[in-house]
């Protein structure tokens, strides 16, 4: 049976597990598959290391933890050097390339966008996460793209739907200018 | 530029401070660091024998101190420092015991033990830092809260009227009673030496930032946020009465020495109690 | 959101989110509470959700406090809970004490996370299961429940309340961190009238009331403050009448009545789930989070045609023990993984009577068991003799 | 309000007093040290460290006052002021 | 001499005790009794809805003023009595709650949610037999015992400083605080009145005395010898300041009103928590 | 009585006071309690005696404090003690646990009174024994002594504060309401230095000390506050230095050792009385004051020609698992009179592992078996198949 | 200080305003009403209960104002105060 | 073995629970028999009934609770109705005159002494305990009167061995006095 598992993984408050929950959703509501969110909490995750890691399934999930992903969406340096910089072959790598220096090419498909650039150039730096999530959808179908918006607007204040909104087709059609249809 | 010249820091603090566990736990902005800092300092201006000085910490952000001072250091229980503490100082009244955590650990659940050690004047210091919140669980609503705040327990404003702690402190019989914000940082040192020097129990207060949670939900998300605003609203008012010492969302702050008193421990009574005790009891 | 405040419909939520709206869903119109790592969430979501639905939400200044609160507002007639993690679960055990022998209904949840002390705030252990049965003082018998996802975090919590209206007593709800904090789907179906259980109440200003006379049932019908019985309830041992009785005889009576309630009313009460249960030579005993993951291993094993199977604990206490004896009948052994030093396996072992080999698979905690750990115990069994 | 113990009037060419290390793993950018310099010594550059934060720079060292106080607010033990042994050593300096 | 002339006591206060629990366990001469008549006299007099009103106790001898009044009463556990009330009250504000309990039950073991209640304003009536020990566990020292006094567990003298304890609520926030000795009894039926009228957190101290343990290490053997004491000593001194509420070993007893103001109380506050969230929230 | 302040002699004694004279006599020099009935004369006397001998006596504002200082008094070098009742025990629970994770040796006191909740606060029971072993959150290993005479009290109380130091852990003297009221003759030998043991330390002011670095053996010595060691030690989860690690791995290391430093040293702390035991067919297993019935009642057996004994677990925990496994192969049955509705009888039918039959005698509380419930039981297991 | 609440300057020849009833089983002999009855109409007597107690006795019921003092401070609920409804009911009566 | 169970009641106060001790450490540490004390405690004890009983024996006690005293000391109207009344024959009953009524002479063996208006003629109440100790020991040998004598010593306050010895003496001559030697 079909099951995805996906790294976000980078500092505090960089709405990192909000990411988490709108794939998670997205997947379970909209998609009807499985999904599982899990996440490392704690005080040393203040502003320290954060990170969500979802499960997606075509049927239940017993062990709610991944293993190996084959997705990772990495934001920040410490988290590159903890996960993506090993991240194998044939799993795919989205990273802020604002944030992180990549020593070597890693062996896995690595694709970056400047999210937190952009976010910044938008006027709104939190939105990065929702660029980042746009450039997911792009380069991803385990979530369909619908899904995602959906569930973008359950998660966000009411109100600021238009620029979230903005902010997810920014973060996709950076991929598609860059890399083409995914 | 090398740093072989021995600092000011390296020569009052660096030795009391746990750098193998630096960087610490707490969050950019917050205010512990420097309280910490202060305390530091005070031990060498205060002139004691550091292998005398005891830390203990209850459970909290602010309960951390404990871990990052290289003296004996107790981590103990949520709200159970006073009490360990206690033991520790009756056990061997020789120790200089400062008690070091948050006013969720203090006040909230350790509320009882902070009024029963005032009213005993046991010899102990302690140092609570009041951010006005319980950071460490995320922020939630705290017994020196004012009303009307946001914390993540309170989504529609504070709705219990919180503590004024010197006044309370005063009223359970303290004898040293002190209160600043963490940019009055020479004359916290200052208080705390004082603290430290005056036999009996002595109480201190910090106000400071916690930008990650409390301030993140108060309009104050960053540290300096809030410093900004004590700078507008603290007041300096030495000997301050209980009327003028409450904290309310948006008014004044009055910091200082509140009391600083003279007046009989509990080492000072037991003393009493040992001579009475020469004879030997019947069985 | 229907009119009356409870959410119905699909879901994505963590554990202990689905907790409070279970909670609400109950009928559960108060929580008094103190926050801790990793249940503060159900306290967060209860103070924005009471207000709404016209309940009450109140952080007390510690949780001993806030177990004596939900008792005294249970006694105002309105279903309370409260929530917390091993720390504050300890401290509540005194009060859980007076919950009992003043027959309150009420709800305690206790998000486990690693122990002893303080631990590992933020991750999980199983280590208070026995705690839950013993760790208040005296004679008692209890009612704890295991969810194993933030779904059954829901469905339980409602079945919670049931329970403790029906049998009088706070029920305690046994989850851990790592169902409190993971997200998944979550239905909630309208709650109908009849899905819901109230505590059985005198007339109102019914003269003659007593508060613990029983009428042949174990359980007696409960009094509420301000409805005029004028009655008196105490953590003494008491008589019918409420009254403080010192002797051994008033003693036998309540206490006897106390076990009985629970003991003989067990099958009503114990909720197992058969896990590829058919022909199972090897069954892994397993409750909580745990209880996934050794679904996956028993599934792993069933592929290489080992007779496993999963009994999970979905009821923790009272213990199921008949089923546990009727098992080690048929049964060649019994793996039990926990996340603690060993806790229930010690009932699994007694119960088992030395009929089928138990075998714990222990975990000091902070994470879940590796599913390899199980398969090799569940292969370890297969092997033996 | 008082939050500085500061010969303000200082000569301002003289030698400063004192020279500032920023030890950039521990510094998360709270940017106390440059608010409250009073000297403006220090200020908020824009080097991020390797966990993200903007880091904390020195402006212009040659005002430093030796004052101190950017090294006891600092949260993070991060800056270790170096006394100028060198600098007019007749002028009084206050206790730290 | 026929009983049926209906007395003022058969009026006011037989329906209101437990008459086939009488004789009670307290000891001849102990100042229970007479503060419990009192409080059943009062609840007329304040013209309260008796079905309304709920008496919450915690443990000790003090605390089993629950068991004898025929009203909804609640015998908890040792300290706990005001957070059972809390949440009697706040899951029902109708009510009428009464806490009834000692100094040891009150101060000692339940300080922690004396003061927090008093912070909060919550709408509740303390009543605290302070007979400066633990009568029902056999007369240990207690927290308002005063200096050098004999106790089972100070034989040497009571060697820490007792709380004052209308300061100590003062500065935790109760809205009215009087006290009386058992022989001031009218008074003391009156300002129960007042108590139980005046929304917040009343907290009404009422010496009392305790022959069978206290007063017999203190020569103070009879009940009466204490009430002599009580004479001799008292002194009338309505709004005293709280430096002459304070208690000790031979002085004057300050009794009489010393607070009572009108502040919002937890239950206004909450009215506006339960406005504010009248709009659904997001899940 | 010599110079050192310690009774010796001939004493005419209750159960609570000897209890206090065995701690002064084992060094005991710190006491911090809350009194509570029927453990409060431990309490008072000790506030006579401790100025005597130099010690010192505080009196908490709760349990919970009483507790929390005796930790911190320890830590200060002085050894230390509290007592209480089940009421206070259960408030005791949270810092029990962190006297386990500290590795703190103290001694705490329950004198067992009938429960659940206020109960019957003058009466007995034994009602707190899964509680002694189970009532902390987290999972741990712990000690627990219980006493059948004054002249008990007085021995394990020595023998308690021994072990404490011998292993780095609070040890409960799980007593109960009779044997702490009752008097009888109690013999204090003079206490000579070899018979008590201190906790290893490390040399004054040593560099380079780490708290929980064990060198081999699974108990670290212990440095005391203020003499130059600089140490930290905490509640949560930590390595040999003494610091906060938030793994599994840190976790899995220190749980397994204060886990197995009571479980292999079990031979060593675990004692046992056999009373009549040569050759007994039905074994009575108990302990406290009900040991003492039983073996009235095992008198008469025996005259009665019944092969009865009467196994007396001195150590409740760790439990006597071998001992009770050895003779379940040899025994008939094992009677298990307990003044509780069923606790140790749980263990004993675990390790009896169906090989013998196990037979629990409760008692609810409030008053001591009558002799004769336990002899009908014993004849009920002799008449047996 | 003021303890009683009472005409004290009654006639002294009226009937009496109340009269008194102890109940022997409840009274424990403290002496609280003897010594606190502004009339002395009571006094404790050498009867004792079937408790040992020794108990409280009318000495002089004629004086009773029916102040209720005695019956609100006997710690028993040993004393019933009844009403003289007879007795001059033009005499302003108290509030209980 | 020889096995003797005594019973004291009375009411709080009058310093029973110390007779059982005087007792119980005569026969167990002056006399070096086994002796177990058992009392009954309890705030409802207090003003109220009081009861202490002994169990003096030559072998280890086992059970120490009594079931049928051979001796009895009553001193108050409720503790002879409760016990006293019934005492069986062939038992010594020992009371208090000025306390008890007795109805109709019990089956017991029952002997009087005013032991508290004694005490109050000597001046001191409190001793009534002790002149009814005498009392005892004239009457009963299962504890000798050197024993008696030496513990009651042991547990009265410094200073008042004079005036207890006085009412200890007093107890044991009214009985000499009344009834000739035992
Ligand atoms: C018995 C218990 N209850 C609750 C907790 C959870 N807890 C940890 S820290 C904390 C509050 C800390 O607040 P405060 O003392 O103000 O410290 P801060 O984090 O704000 O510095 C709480 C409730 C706990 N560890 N133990
Ligand atoms: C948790 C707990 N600790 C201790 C006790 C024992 N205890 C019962 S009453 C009491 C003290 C009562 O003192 P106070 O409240 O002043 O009442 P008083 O008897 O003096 O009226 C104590 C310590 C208990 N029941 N529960
Ligand atoms: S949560 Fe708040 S108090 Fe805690 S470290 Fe962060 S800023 Fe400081
Ligand atoms: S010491 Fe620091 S704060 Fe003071 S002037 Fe120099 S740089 Fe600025
Ligand atoms: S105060 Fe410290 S942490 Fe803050 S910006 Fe300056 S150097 Fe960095
Ligand atoms: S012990 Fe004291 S407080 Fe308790 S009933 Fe007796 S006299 Fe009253
Ligand atoms: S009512 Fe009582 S106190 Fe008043 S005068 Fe009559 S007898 Fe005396
Ligand atoms: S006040 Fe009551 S108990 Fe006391 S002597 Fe008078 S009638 Fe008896
Ligand atoms: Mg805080
Ligand atoms: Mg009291």
């Amino acid at each position: 049976m079909s099951k995805t598992e996906i790294r976000l993984a980078g500092f505090g408050g960089q709405g990192i597990v909000l990411l988490g929950n709108i794939i998670g959703k997205a997947a379970s509501i909209y998609n009807k598959q499985y999904a599982a969110l899990t996440q490392s909490y704690g005080p040393e995750s203040r502003g320290g290391s954060c990170r969500a890691e979802v499960i997606i399934s075509g049927a239940p999930i017993e062990y709610p933890y991944i293993s190996n992903p084959q997705i990772q969406v990495i934001l920040s340096q410490e988290a590159y050097n903890e996960f993506g910089a090993n991240a194998p072959e044939g799993t795919l790598l989205l990273v802020d390339a604002e944030l992180v220096k990549m020593d070597k090419p890693p062996a896995a498909k690595t694709f970056t966008i400047p999210a937190s650039r952009i976010a910044q150039e938008m006027g709104r730096s939190v939105v990065a996460n929702i660029i980042m999530l746009g450039f997911f959808s792009a380069h991803s179908d385990v979530v369909s793209h619908e899904a995602l918006e959906k569930s973008v607007v359950d998660f966000i204040p009411a109100g600021s739907e238009a620029f979230n909104m903005k902010a997810f087709e920014t973060g996709y059609n950076y991929s598609k200018k860059k890399h083409g249809p995914a | 530029m090398q740093i072989d010249d021995v600092t000011s820091y390296e020569r009052s603090i660096a030795k009391y401070l746990r750098q193998d566990r630096l960087p610490h736990i707490w969050c950019a902005g917050c205010g512990i660091g420097p309280v910490l800092n202060c305390f530091l300092r005070a031990i060498d201006s205060a002139e004691l024998n550091p292998d005398l000085v005891s830390v203990v910490s209850g459970i909290g952000c602010s309960g951390r101190v404990a871990g990052y001072v290289k003296l004996d250091s107790f981590h103990t229980t949520h709200g159970r420092a006073i009490p360990f503490a206690t033991g520790l100082k009756l056990a061997n009244p020789q120790l200089k015991t400062v008690v070091f955590s948050g006013d969720g650990d203090l006040v909230a659940i350790g509320g009882n033990h902070l009024i029963h050690a005032a009213r005993r004047n046991i010899d102990m210091t302690v140092i609570c830092i009041n951010n006005f919140t319980y950071g460490m669980t995320g922020g939630q609503v705290g017994p020196t809260a004012p009303l009307d705040v946001r914390t993540a327990t309170t989504p529609y404003g504070n709705f219990e009227p919180p503590f004024n702690l010197p006044w309370l402190l005063h009223a359970s019989g303290a004898s040293y009673i002190a209160r600043w914000t963490v940019l009055h940082l020479h004359q916290l040192e200052l208080t705390i030496v004082e603290a430290l020097r005056r036999p009996g129990f002595s109480f201190i207060e910090v106000i400071s930032p916690c930008p990650a949670i409390y301030g993140r939900m108060n309009k104050e998300p960053e540290g300096l946020d809030s410093l900004r605003n004590y700078i507008k609203r603290s007041v300096i008012k030495h000997g301050a009465g209980p009327r003028e010492t409450a904290i309310d969302h948006k008014g004044p702050i009055v910091v200082g020495k509140f009391l600083d008193i003279d007046q009989p421990t509990l080492q000072d009574h037991l003393i009493g109690v040992a001579a009475k005790a020469k004879k030997p009891v019947k069985k | 959101m229907p009119d009356n405040g409870c959410l119905t419909g699909e879901f994505f939520m963590n554990g202990d989110n689905a907790c409070a709206e279970g909670a609400i869903s109950a009928g559960c119109r108060f929580f008094a509470g103190y926050p801790i790592t990793p249940a503060t969430e159900i306290a967060e979501r209860m103070s924005r959700r009471l207000p709404v639905v016209g309940g009450t939400y109140i952080q007390m200044e510690d949780e001993i406090a806030s177990m004596a609160a939900i008792l005294g507002a249970s006694w105002a007639g309105v279903k309370a809970m409260t929530s917390t993690s091993g720390p504050g679960f300890s401290l509540m055990m005194e009060n859980i004490g007076l919950g009992i022998m003043l027959e309150t209904p009420c709800v305690v949840v206790n998000i486990q996370r690693a122990g002893p002390s303080t631990g590992l705030p933020t991750l999980i252990g199983q280590q208070d299961i026995m705690q839950a049965r013993w760790g208040s003082h005296g004679s008692y018998e209890i009612i704890a429940l295991s969810p194993d996802s933030p779904q059954q975090m829901f469905d339980l919590t409602i079945k919670a309340f049931n329970l403790s209206e029906k049998y009088r007593l706070p029920v305690l709800i046994m989850s851990d961190e790592v169902v409190g904090h993971m997200s998944e789907k979550v239905v909630m179906p309208e709650i109908r009238t009849e899905d819901l259980f109230y505590r059985e109440m005198p007339q109102k200003g019914a003269a003659g009331y007593l508060p613990y006379k029983t009428n042949g049932s174990l359980v007696p019908p409960m009094a509420i403050a301000g409805q005029g019985h004028h009655f008196h309830v105490t953590g003494l041992t008491h008589d019918e009448r409420g009254y403080p009785v010192m002797t051994s005889r008033a003693q036998d009576q309540l206490i006897t009545r106390l076990v009985d309630k629970i003991r003989l009313n067990a099958d009503d009460i114990i909720m197992c789930n058969d896990y590829m249960m058919e022909g199972a030579e090897i069954v892994v005993v397993a409750y909580g989070i745990t209880a996934r993951i050794a679904q996956f291993a028993v599934k792993q094993a069933r592929e290489q045609g080992i007779k496993a199977g999963c009994l999970q604990l979905v009821t923790l206490w009272p213990f199921a023990e008949r089923r546990i004896g009727q098992l080690a009948s048929q049964v060649k052994a019994f793996v039990v993984p926990e996340i603690n030093r060993g806790q229930i396996v010690y009932e699994v072992e007694r119960c088992a009577c030395g009929r089928a080999r138990t075998l714990l698979v222990p975990h000091s905690g902070g994470e879940v068991h590796k599913p390899a750990i199980i398969s090799a115990a569940i292969r370890e069994c297969h092997a033996d003799r | 309000m008082k939050l500085w113990r500061t010969p303000f009037d200082r000569n301002p060419d003289a030698e400063p007093l004192g020279y500032i290390h920023i030890d950039k793993i521990r510094c998360k950018g709270c940017g106390f040290c440059a608010e409250y310099c009073p000297r403006e010594v220090l200020h908020m550059g824009a080097e991020l460290n390797y966990k993200g934060y903007k880091l904390a720079a020195i402006k212009d060292e040659s005002k430093c006052l030796a004052c101190g106080y950017c090294e006891l607010i600092c949260p993070e033990f991060a800056i270790t002021l170096i006394l100028n042994s060198n600098a007019n050593k007749s002028e009084e300096k206050h206790p730290v």
